[in-house]
């Protein structure tokens, strides 16, 4: 994309802004400030576009709101107008309570957990294409890199929970270990499904590529898209999957001994977390920054947070929506359902993207895998899981009904036989 | 890469990379050793960013630390107690001589290497990486496959418990 | 509607059951013997005229010269109930044959029974206290549990207010 | 070469302070793994001895301490104490407090199964939802029983020989304005649950009693019902003019948590049926017969049992004349229901115990009472 201007108050790319003050700081100043207003140019520009809406007014605010529509009550209201000021007020009662540490806890680890947890949050970000120019560091392996950082926190909750000495922090921990490396196999998989579709591994690339097809690859890749909500839910602990931190099993899994700003820590970097998994999904499959040439007119920067907040409108409202799954049925569900899904998927992935090289065909041709991909998506999911004995209409949903009271009444019709 | 940001980052890296690997020596707890050689994975992670080997520095960081060191997590999870620690053996004095061999070994080797030096930025990329493992070195490339899959059905092997071996009998024999 | 048996009806459905089980018969109860209470009432489950599979109520009643516990026997099939009670005079050590082999449902009732009137039920797979702890002095459903200053016992005699005596002064018990 | 990777069962404490006791109750469970080997229920934290308390009052003062021992249903438990009382006595009670309390009955019964369904859709992980929705029509009906009693959840409405109250001008509208958003409400969780894959595979199979065990411990209530066994108090051993209302009993297919889910919600259409048709016909009179204030029922026992949302819940009253009952036993169906609480976990995970416990619909107050 070519941007028409270079100008400051070209606000379709802030890179602009942030160059013109550095240029002036250069005439002015010696050149090492710049490494000083750098970084502070970059915090302010990350708080006002991102941290601030996303993290505290999505994620914070906007789930408990949404949460409380959903649930047929308010949710926050109180503090300042609309309770906007919500996310304030808590940040100060959980600087206010004490940070427990129990006695038998080892103190250093439990003490260096939330550290470990936050830190490669804000990593990932370094990755994300917020504009055309907008990323902070164009890695040529940018999904890699992304999927390496993302495994980091699951190793800090496990010392989280392990640090703790609490039996239910144990299983939390154990927990969020076998679900990572249960769901680490088909999230891989799918995305290399992606880079092989789009013959790369940059994320600015990728995003490149679903503009000039015209088509995001949520269309070309239906199946690697839900495969990778599920398995990323499944890493997040978001709720259809939040067995590691399951609160009426184990009370608060991991998390259950902190308390104070450590827990804070953990519960901000959670959101933190899903929005990185959702800037993800937003670039790798909802188009990135591009929407059909409204990134002419409308900054590039605020499509892709719009698409990263709609993103995580899903998870929140699966997050009301839906009950819990056990782990062994979850670990279940990753090895039989997803892994052997995407390792079709990929061979079929590799055979179009040869047809198409080999070929050499036009770019036309996406429409065309985009029918063929969905078509296959839909019959594999369904005929999958009636292999695997998925039969939802012999199950019962009403009672019995009888007139009389009397003893044991035998069920006739046996229902579904068992799944 | 030059300058003296550089210099500064392998000085850090260094100083962290020997710490935590000393640490993963001194500490008595097996799970602080365990905690101590993530940090030594990612400082070596850190070394081929400036290297600017970008993709060896991801594969480190997604197969060491992500994958080896939960599967070393999970290693001493399961493992008793009772033999859990790095508490006091036997075998200190026949460590302490392999260890001073070892030592011995790498130093006449980082001695006698000539190390050259370049200027330019080494052609790494990830597609010449693939292109490499898959034409040159197919053949080691495939056998590591083999002994992966051999190893990951041992591994299911022996995990196996009396009844589920029973059930698969007596699925063999119906 | 249900059925509810007289004395006279279950005794005599004893009876012809196991003879020589009665000991004695209310209006509403019949009261067994403990030596054969678990065969009478195992022959009462298991007899299809009377069919009483399900053990709806059990408790203890202190009355003062020994304890009654009282079964309500209950059969879904034919909706019909019945009262069934056996008696121990011993005060100090009493003891009742349980009735958790022939009804499982009757062990935390057997539990709550023992917790609070310390009746002791031979055979009872696991009898503890379950609603107070263990080592708690005596057993509260007693009616000699507190007794009062001057002799006086719990439980109201007359209304509040109507007595032309005054009242004892309570105080508390040592 | 299973003893190389082995793991040692140990104890772990589910409550007494747990999200998903609903109270303070403790299961000591011996986990290997995440599976349960061993379960063991360790109760009396709330026990307040109340049969030793009941023997030294009235008996109209007694009916406050019904109120506090399921306290999720006050007005069952009234009922249930006040109908043991009036067997003792001989009382009658006239048509319109019968019809009073069916209708006060049935709404608790409502009331109480929107909180054990709710409760444990949230035991299941569906988290909050489907019990913020029950509990907005709960609050409407605690809403009827403050304006009728005065009080929301420990009602203490029931005489003997009646009600206390007549019912206030707009108790029928207000009630029968709440009947059509409740249907509503139940469709609203049976769709948002019960065709719900992930709820299936978590509810169903789980926590199965065959039918043999169901009554051999004992159990009543949905307990009972959802393992396929047709038995409710209200249709076998009418009280309080059930005879004359047309209404069904749900039963289940094969005793699992899913089965008693589906149940408590069919047993609440079934209660708007015997609401409705209460109030249709409300008959006209006094609401209470007089009762003395000093009752000395003749001596004898006396067992009435009533079919509360949880189950049978009886009382056993022996009196010796005096103005005070001789002794005072309440048969608690949340306690009885727990005897099969090792059946129901053992073998399973410590998510399938959470989803038993929560499928039993305890409440701490009635079980230490």
């Amino acid at each position: 994309m070519s941007l028409a201007t270079d100008h400051w108050y070209d606000f379709r790319d802030l890179s602009n802004l942030s160059r013109v003050i550095l240029e002036g700081i250069d005439k002015v100043a010696p050149y090492e400030l710049a490494y000083i207003v750098a970084p502070i140019i970059g915090f302010v520009a990350a708080f006002v576009i991102f941290v601030l809406p996303s993290q505290l007014y999505v994620g914070v605010y906007g789930e408990r709101r949404i949460i409380g529509r959903i649930q047929a009550r308010r949710g926050p209201n109180r503090v300042g107008p609309f309770g906007l000021l919500q996310p304030v007020a808590d940040a100060i009662k959980l600087l206010q309570k004490e940070a427990l540490t129990p006695k038998v806890a080892d103190k250093a680890l439990m003490w260096a957990a939330p550290v470990f947890f936050v830190a490669p949050c804000v990593l990932l970000f370094a990755v994300i294409p917020f504009g055309p120019r907008m990323v902070f560091a164009d890695v040529p392996a940018g999904l890699i890199f992304f999927i390496g950082v993302s495994g980091l926190p699951v190793l800090a909750a496990f010392i989280a929970g392990w640090s703790s000495n609490n039996k239910y922090s144990l299983f939390g921990a154990m927990r969020i270990v076998a679900m990572s490396v249960s769901y680490e196999v088909p999230l891989v998989l799918m995305l290399l499904c992606v880079v092989v579709f789009t013959n790369s591994m940059s994320l600015p690339a990728i995003v490149e590529f679903q503009r000039e097809t015209d088509l995001w690859l949520i269309f070309m890749q239906p199946l690697a898209f839900v495969v990778y909500f599920i398995a990323v839910s499944a890493e997040l602990n978001r709720t259809p999957t939040d067995i590691a931190e399951a609160e009426s099993e184990i009370v608060a899994g991991y998390l259950t001994e902190y308390s104070g700003m450590r827990w804070g820590l953990f519960y901000g970097m959670d959101i933190g977390y899903a929005l990185a998994a959702a800037a993800f999904a937003s670039t790798i499959f909802l188009g990135g920054w591009s929407m059909w040439g409204l990134e002419q007119w409308v900054p590039p920067w605020l499509i892709f947070i719009a698409k990263t907040h709609l993103f995580y409108l899903v998870f929140i409202w699966t997050r009301g929506t839906l009950p819990r799954l056990r782990v062994d049925q979850l670990m279940g569900f990753a090895w039989k359902f997803l892994l052997p899904l995407a390792v079709v998927n990929l061979f079929l992935v590799s055979l179009e993207r040869l047809w198409w090289l080999e070929a050499g065909l036009g770019d036309g041709m996406v429409f065309a895998f985009a029918g063929i991909n969905i078509v296959f998506s839909a019959v594999a999911i369904f005929l999958w899981a009636r292999f695997l004995g998925y039969r939802p209409e012999s199950i019962p949903t009403r009672p019995r009904l009888v007139q009389k009271a009397g003893g044991y009444v035998p069920v006739e019709d046996p229902p579904g036989g068992g799944k | 890469m030059e300058g003296a940001g550089v210099q500064i980052a392998f000085w850090v890296l260094s100083v962290l990379t020997l710490v935590a690997a000393g640490g993963v020596m001194a500490s008595r707890n097996l799970l602080h050793a365990v905690l101590f050689l993530i940090v030594t994975f990612i400082g070596v992670a850190g070394f081929f960013v400036l290297l600017s080997a970008e993709f060896i520095a991801m594969a480190q960081i997604v197969i060491y630390v992500g994958a080896i060191s939960v599967l070393i997590l999970f290693a001493i999870v399961l493992t008793p107690q009772s033999v859990r620690d790095n508490s006091e053996t036997a075998m200190v004095g026949p460590a302490i001589l392999l260890g001073i061999a070892l030592s011995t070994i790498f130093l006449f080797v980082i001695h006698d290497t000539a190390w050259p030096t370049t200027n330019g930025t080494p052609a790494l990329s990830a597609s010449a990486l693939g292109q490499a493992l898959l034409s040159t070195w197919v053949l080691p490339f495939e056998i590591a496959s083999v002994l992966l899959t051999a190893a990951l059905v041992g591994a299911i092997m022996l995990v196996r418990s009396e009844t589920e071996e029973n059930e698969d009998v007596a699925d063999v024999d119906a | 509607m249900t059925r509810w048996w007289s004395g006279e009806e279950l005794a005599a459905e004893a009876e012809r059951l196991v003879p020589g089980s009665v000991s004695k018969i209310s209006a509403t109860a019949c009261i067994f013997k403990a030596e054969n209470l678990v065969q009478v009432l195992s022959a009462l489950r298991d007899n299809p005229a009377t069919n009483f599979a399900h053990l709806s109520n059990l408790c203890g009643v202190d009355q003062w010269d020994r304890f009654e516990v009282v079964y309500h026997l209950q059969s879904l099939e034919m909706n019909q109930i019945a009262c069934a009670k056996v008696e121990v005079q011993d005060r100090e050590e009493p003891s009742v044959p349980s009735v958790v082999s022939i009804w499982q449902g009757a062990w935390i009732q057997e539990s709550e029974t023992y917790d609070l009137f310390g009746i002791r039920f031979e055979g009872h797979p696991n009898l503890q206290r379950i609603l107070l702890w263990d080592g708690y002095p005596g057993y509260p459903l007693r009616k000699d549990f507190l007794s009062m200053p001057g002799g006086l016992q719990p439980g109201l005699n007359e209304f509040a207010g109507t007595s032309a005596k005054p009242e004892p002064p309570v105080r508390p018990v040592e | 070469m299973s003893e190389i990777v082995q793991s040692e069962p140990f104890v772990m404490n589910i409550g007494p302070q747990h999200p998903s006791t609903h109270g303070v109750f403790r299961v000591k469970a011996t986990v290997d793994g995440e599976q349960v080997v061993d379960a063991e229920m360790v109760i009396g934290y709330l026990h307040r001895s109340m049969e030793k308390l009941a023997e030294e009052r009235t008996y109209t003062q007694n009916i406050p301490f019904t109120d506090r021992t399921d306290y999720l249903s006050s007005m069952s438990n009234n009922l249930g104490y006040c109908l043991a009382v009036e067997k003792l006595a001989g009382i009658d009670v006239p048509p319109r407090g019968q019809a009073i309390r069916v209708i006060m009955a049935e709404l608790q019964r409502l009331a109480s199964h929107c909180m054990g369904a709710g409760a444990f859709a949230n035991d299941t992980g569906a988290w909050q939802t489907p019990i913020m929705w029950f509990m907005r029509e709960r609050e409407k009906i605690l809403d009827i029983f403050e304006l009728t009693s005065g009080a929301r959840l420990t009602c203490n409405y029931m005489r003997i020989g009646g009600v206390a109250f007549e019912i206030p001008e707009d108790f029928e509208e207000q009630v029968r304005a709440l009947i059509g958003p409740m249907r509503e409400t139940i469709a609203d969780g049976e769709g948002l649950l019960s065709g719900n894959e992930i709820f299936l595979v978590r509810a169903r199979n789980v926590a199965v009693i065959p039918p043999e065990l169901a009554i051999n411990a004992s159990l009543s209530g949905p307990m009972l019902r959802g393992s396929g066994i047709a038995w409710d108090i209200r249709k076998a051993d009418p009280y309080c003019g059930y005879e004359q209302y047309d209404f069904e009993i749900p039963i289940g297919y094969q005793g699992d948590a899913y089965d008693r889910f589906i149940v408590r919600l069919e047993e609440m259409r079934q209660s708007l049926r015997i609401i409705e048709q209460a109030l249709d016909g409300l008959p006209g009179g006094p609401h209470s017969t007089e009762v003395p204030l000093s009752l000395r029922p003749p001596a004898g026992e006396a067992y009435a049992r009533i079919e509360s949302p949880r189950g049978e819940l009886g009382y056993y009253l022996v009196s010796d004349e005096g103005p005070s009952p001789y002794r005072f036993h309440i048969r608690p169906p949340s306690l009885i229901n727990l005897s099969v609480l090792k059946e129901m976990t053992v073998g399973g995970s410590i998510a399938d115990a959470i989803v038993a416990l929560g499928s039993i619909d305890i409440v701490v107050g009635e079980i230490d009472r």
